[in-house]
């Protein structure tokens, strides 16, 4: 059964080092703790089993122990956080979005994704923009941002492989940036319950090496952005 | 509540519980009550905070849209009912059934009128198109002050319930808990009045 | 049992009880009569609940083929006995609110608050009985407010439990309109009974606790419900104006989530978590309080670190407040305001540590009876090990962003809700069954129940991790749309068949529950030789608990300290021996 | 401590001319040509403090025990906990 496990499936973006880092950090920390504490509890039910002639320890509590415990946590659970915030900050920290980073524009809506490629001249609501539907495209080693922007609910742009998850606010415009680094076909999906058809609300992501990009986009005509 | 029959001083805590709060059970709940209504307060005029903050642009210069007289009068109105609740309590304490009756009859009769106003300010409003769904100013005036004006009508009743009972004579100068506690819940209910006129109104 | 002259006998003959049938079982003030109301409302709640999460499973493990029985539904709900995604919506929606508002936080709440908080203070009643029956019979047509949400046209409520904005907002979006409104007002008039039964439990344990209860003697449990109560007073509240503000959005036309006038959808999930963190720690305090009582019970020892408990229940209650923000990591708020809240997130964990060590350290050494409360209340500390251990994940933020919205997150909240909360209830039900009913519920059917309930629960719910690793995501009604959820049907199908079992070994549960009402053995006065107070009255106890207020010397959790006959001090017999000096002072 | 006031009661009349002078400022405040920040600043003091004597006399805190007394601001702290941190959302 090689569902059962606790490997994260092959990442394709550069988050995809530290977040699966951190995963693993936390994973043979709390691993650590569950054994012990689950090892522990079944140990002291077996051995402090009632059984004729037992006499419990009697004890109102021990202050060392219990600051050794609530110290060890807390030391651990910082450590945690520091790693985390670091990371956090990378992805999505208030200025993170790399300067080079290729905008795309994500229009949500029940139940579909339209992606605005700026066209050759490299602007938005210029003539050349075009629109794809639940289909975005991307060179591969290139920082994207997208700028969701949602025209009823909320939905939430997820690509496992990316690591990326982040909502579409209906009033908001929010900035969200990602870099993949492996070439293929990924899927996109909705995370964010947004109606009876969230289960379908898919899209396909295609890297393509440089050249390829190119030549696609050299394919595409412009279009005025559907509504 | 047969506990209570036995305490020594019905105002006072029972002695035979270990020492709490060190006020009687009633006045005890009206007070953990009244923390409840501060969060449900804290949940629409916080709300307003933040969508104020979030588009100032959508609310109107003080005295624009809102009949502000109007509801200086009321305001005015709410503080004297506070004020006569009061002395209605003092009243009792000092064991005065008349003044008691008298205070409680103008309480509740300025509490009725502030509703009555309230509800002369909402017509007029409404007849001027606002309405609460005219945007993020409408729809956080009439759930404030809505849900005030709902709280003050339930004062109202309530205080007409202590009322009658005062006309038959059930405080007295060494129980008058019904008094006290109306009277917390009244108070607070004016104290929020004296928030929300500063901030829907004159802000 | 011979030096116990407990002050019982008078209590009898002295508390005439000369109600009616209507007052004394229906529209009782009494407060064992209310919790044992709230104990059949609940549990009839529990039983919708999972039937509504069976459904699901269907969907899940066999998307697309007719359920059993699916016939019955009507076309609104399944066409041809297959699930409709808009039923599914709501299956998703109900399921969630049903389980929180309507199984475990009465069950938790309203009937271990209202049983267990006066008979272990050694108090009469709350200090408002009327005010008691009111909150049950509001809580009654609150529920009945919820299932009518089913028959109405549109369907019930499908935006989630958590109710998000603008989807639950505005009609267009679901189609549905007079199920949500109910859904609000439903939730409103819970919120104004859990208020009112929060003043109540407040009151009582600040005023009535008996002489010589102080604060420090007070059992874990009361402890819990109380700082659960606080939590209830303020933070229902918090719902109720949320509330209230979507219900207008959804009915009057105002603007409060709705963007297209500046609302701010946003607002709707910080009001929501602002009420729903503590609300988590609702669901869960009063557990670990009575799964303190039962295994210090267990283990036939005290408490490990009684006063470090009381103090991490006391940080758990207020920590809870600031961590809502953890809930929304992904959603757009300020991401700065995202590391604050991850901080306090970790933080909280540290209480949380802190009692499950002091749980193992009652454990050490103790002489530990098997019971059926006992064996919950062990799978109870396992569990929420998992739980809690699971939640270290998502207190990361930028792990998080990954398995934000998965299974990961389904497998961590039914590992604290189920896994620890549900299987404290059972502990607790067990052990206060003689108490409330004055029979004991059948052992041997009650460790059946317990073994298979253990291990099918497991199974349900911990491969869920592994999906939620896959990158499976939640509230999806056909998980076959997408080509990397494919490989995983088969542990979906895995984790249905598991899921009807560990249903169907709810029966019996149930079949215990009703059976030993009638057919259980009776049961004799202190069935788990415990020290509290409710133990020094008969089974089930007189209107008013005691004729005599009982008095009470010692601190809660005295077994197997040497100076009685028995191995358990209860806390209202006087010694004449002073403590032996080395004991920790139980002073306030 | 009602026992205590029973006898003597505090000056409710004062306190209510107080509060009607106070309300009469704020209304005159209100229109006064001043920067937005400054006027918000102070009707938020006055409602304050007449808040405030509303509580302490009013609803008789100032003669209460401390433990009421902390009973009764406990939950100011979330209240202000809830909005400053939503409010950092449109203020960084």
């Amino acid at each position: 059964m090689s569902w059962i496990s606790w490997m994260l499936p092959p990442g394709a973006s550069t988050f995809a080092g530290d977040i699966d880092r951190i995963y693993y950090v936390i994973l043979v920390i709390t691993g650590i703790a569950f054994v012990v504490v689950e090892v522990g509890l079944v140990w002291f039910l077996i051995k402090y089993r009632a059984r004729p002639g037992r006499t419990v320890i009697y004890t109102h509590g021990n202050n060392t122990a219990e600051v050794i415990w609530t110290s060890i946590t807390a030391v651990t659970v910082v450590i945690l956080g520091l790693m985390s915030a670091g990371i956090w900050n990378r992805i999505k920290g208030r200025d993170s979005v790399p300067a080079n980073a290729m905008a795309i524009r994500v229009n949500v809506k029940q139940f579909e994704w339209n992606f605005v490629y700026p066209g050759p001249d490299g602007r938005f609501d210029t003539p050349d923009d075009f629109t794809r539907r639940n289909q975005l495209h991307l060179p591969v080693n290139q920082a994207v941002v997208v700028e969701l922007m949602s025209e009823d609910v909320i939905h939430s742009f997820n690509i496992p492989a990316f690591r990326i998850k982040q909502d579409a606010v209906p009033g908001m415009h929010i900035r969200a940036w990602f870099q993949p680094t492996v070439t293929g076909e990924y899927e996109l999906g909705c995370a964010e319950l947004c109606g009876l058809g969230h289960y379908r609300m898919r899209a396909v992501v295609t890297v393509h090496s440089l050249e390829e990009y190119q030549r696609w986009l050299g394919e595409q005509s412009p279009t005025v952005a559907s509504k | 509540m047969a506990h209570a029959m036995t305490h020594a001083s019905v105002m006072e805590p029972s002695p035979e519980a270990e020492p709490g709060a060190g006020v009687y059970n009633e006045k005890l709940g009206m007070w953990i009550f009244l923390l409840s209504e501060i969060m449900f307060f804290t949940a629409l005029i916080g709300s307003y905070i933040i969508l104020r903050f979030a588009h100032p642009e959508a609310w109107a210069a003080p005295g624009k849209v809102l009949n502000i007289p109007v509801t200086a009068v009321n305001t005015f109105l709410l503080i004297c009912s506070s004020v006569s609740m009061v002395k209605a309590y003092a009243s009792i304490a000092d064991g005065n059934q008349k003044m008691l009756r008298l205070w409680l009859v103008l309480t509740v009769l300025m509490g009725a009128t502030f509703v009555g106003i309230q509800a002369y300010e909402y017509y007029h409003l409404i007849e001027k198109a606002f309405v609460p769904s005219a945007g993020l100013y409408g729809s956080t005036f009439y759930t404030m002050t809505g849900f005030h004006g709902f709280h003050v009508t339930m004062g109202v009743i309530c205080m007409s319930f202590v009322t009658w009972k005062a006309f038959r004579g059930r405080y007295t100068a060494a129980d008058h808990r019904g008094v006290e506690v109306i009277g917390l819940y009244w108070h607070f209910v004016d104290l929020v009045w004296i928030i929300l006129f500063t901030i829907v109104y004159l802000i | 049992m011979a030096t116990i002259a407990p002050p019982v006998e008078p209590a009898v003959h002295a508390l005439v009880d000369d109600r009616t049938f209507l007052r004394k079982y229906i529209f009782s003030t009494d407060h064992k009569i209310i919790g044992i109301q709230f104990l059949l409302m609940s549990l009839i709640f529990l039983l919708i609940g999972g039937i509504l999460a069976m459904m699901m499973r269907w969907q899940l493990g066999f998307p697309g083929r007719p359920m059993p029985g699916g016939g019955l539904l009507p076309e609104t709900m399944a066409s041809g006995a297959v699930i409709l995604p808009e039923f599914y919506a709501s299956l998703v929606t109900m399921h969630g609110t049903f389980m929180v508002f309507f199984a475990i936080m009465p069950l938790l709440v309203g009937v271990f608050g209202n049983y267990l908080i006066p008979l272990k203070i050694g108090a009469p009643d709350m200090a408002f009985p009327r005010l008691n029956m009111a909150s049950f019979w509001l809580a009654v047509p609150a529920g009945l407010l919820m299932i009518a949400g089913f028959f109405v046209e549109g369907g019930h409520a499908a935006a989630g439990w958590t109710g998000y904005a603008p989807l639950s907002a505005n009609p267009e979006y679901t189609g549905v309109s007079a199920g949500q409104q109910l859904w609000c007002l439903s939730l409103i008039i819970l919120g104004l009974s859990s208020i009112l039964g929060a003043v109540n439990y407040i009151s009582t344990v600040i005023n009535l606790r008996a002489p010589g209860m102080t604060w420090f003697r007070m059992p874990l449990s009361i402890w819990s419900l109380f700082i659960t109560a606080i939590l209830v007073l303020l933070a229902m509240p918090i719902l109720s104006g949320a509330l209230i503000m979507l219900l207008f959005d959804q009915s009057l036309g105002t603007h409060f989530f709705l963007p297209a006038d500046g609302g701010q959808p946003i607002l709707w999930q910080h009001l929501f978590w602002f009420f729903g963190h503590p609300e988590v720690y609702i669901l869960i305090l009063p557990a670990m309080g009575m799964v303190s009582d039962i295994i210090s019970n267990g283990a036939r020892k005290p408490i490990f670190g009684y006063h470090s408990m009381v103090f991490a229940i006391m940080s758990i209650g207020f920590l809870g407040w600031v961590v809502w923000g953890h809930h929304m990591f992904q959603s757009g708020m300020n991401p700065t305001l995202g590391t604050t809240f991850m901080v306090s997130t970790m933080l909280i964990s540290v209480p949380s540590a802190i009692k499950v060590f002091n749980w193992l350290g009652t454990l050490w050494g103790g002489s530990i009876k098997f019971t059926v409360p006992m064996l919950h209340a062990c799978a109870f500390v396992a569990m929420f090990v998992i739980g809690g251990l699971s939640g270290v994940f998502m207190a990361s933020p930028p792990l998080d962003m990954y398995i934000h919205d998965t299974y990961f997150i389904v497998a961590h909240l039914h590992y604290v809700l189920f896994g620890g909360s549900l299987f404290a209830i059972f502990g607790a039900i067990t052990f206060w069954y003689p108490k409330m009913f004055g029979r004991m519920m059948s052992p041997r059917l009650g460790k059946l129940h317990f073994f298979l309930t253990f291990v099918f629960y497991n199974l349900v719910f911990f491969p869920m991790h592994q999906l939620g690793l896959q990158g499976h995501m939640r509230r999806i009604y056909d998980p076959s749309t997408y080509e990397f959820m494919k490989p995983l049907a088969g542990l979906n199908r895995f984790i249905t068949i598991s899921a009807f079992l560990l249903f169907a070994s709810q029966l019996l549960f149930l079949v215990n529950f009703i059976g030993s009402w009638f057919r259980g053995r009776k049961a004799e006065p202190n069935p788990w030789d415990d020290t509290g107070l409710e133990w020094t009255t008969p089974s089930p106890p007189p209107h008013g608990n005691w004729a005599v207020t009982p008095r009470v010397y010692h601190p809660p959790y005295e077994f197997g300290s040497g100076r009685t006959a028995e191995d358990f001090l209860p806390q209202d017999r006087k010694l004449d021996t002073p403590p032996a000096p080395a004991r920790a002072p139980a002073s306030r | 401590m009602e026992q205590v006031a029973h006898r003597k009661h505090p000056n409710y009349i004062g306190v209510f001319i107080g509060l009607a002078v106070l309300t009469g400022v704020e209304l005159t405040v209100a229109f006064l040509p001043w920067s937005k920040r400054t006027l918000i600043l102070l009707l938020i003091f006055l409602a304050v403090w007449k808040a405030v004597m509303v509580a302490l006399y009013f609803m008789h805190l100032k003669f209460e025990s401390n433990r009421l007394r902390i009973l009764a601001i406990a939950p100011l702290p979330l209240a202000v906990i809830m909005v400053t941190a939503v409010i950092t959302e449109y203020v960084w």
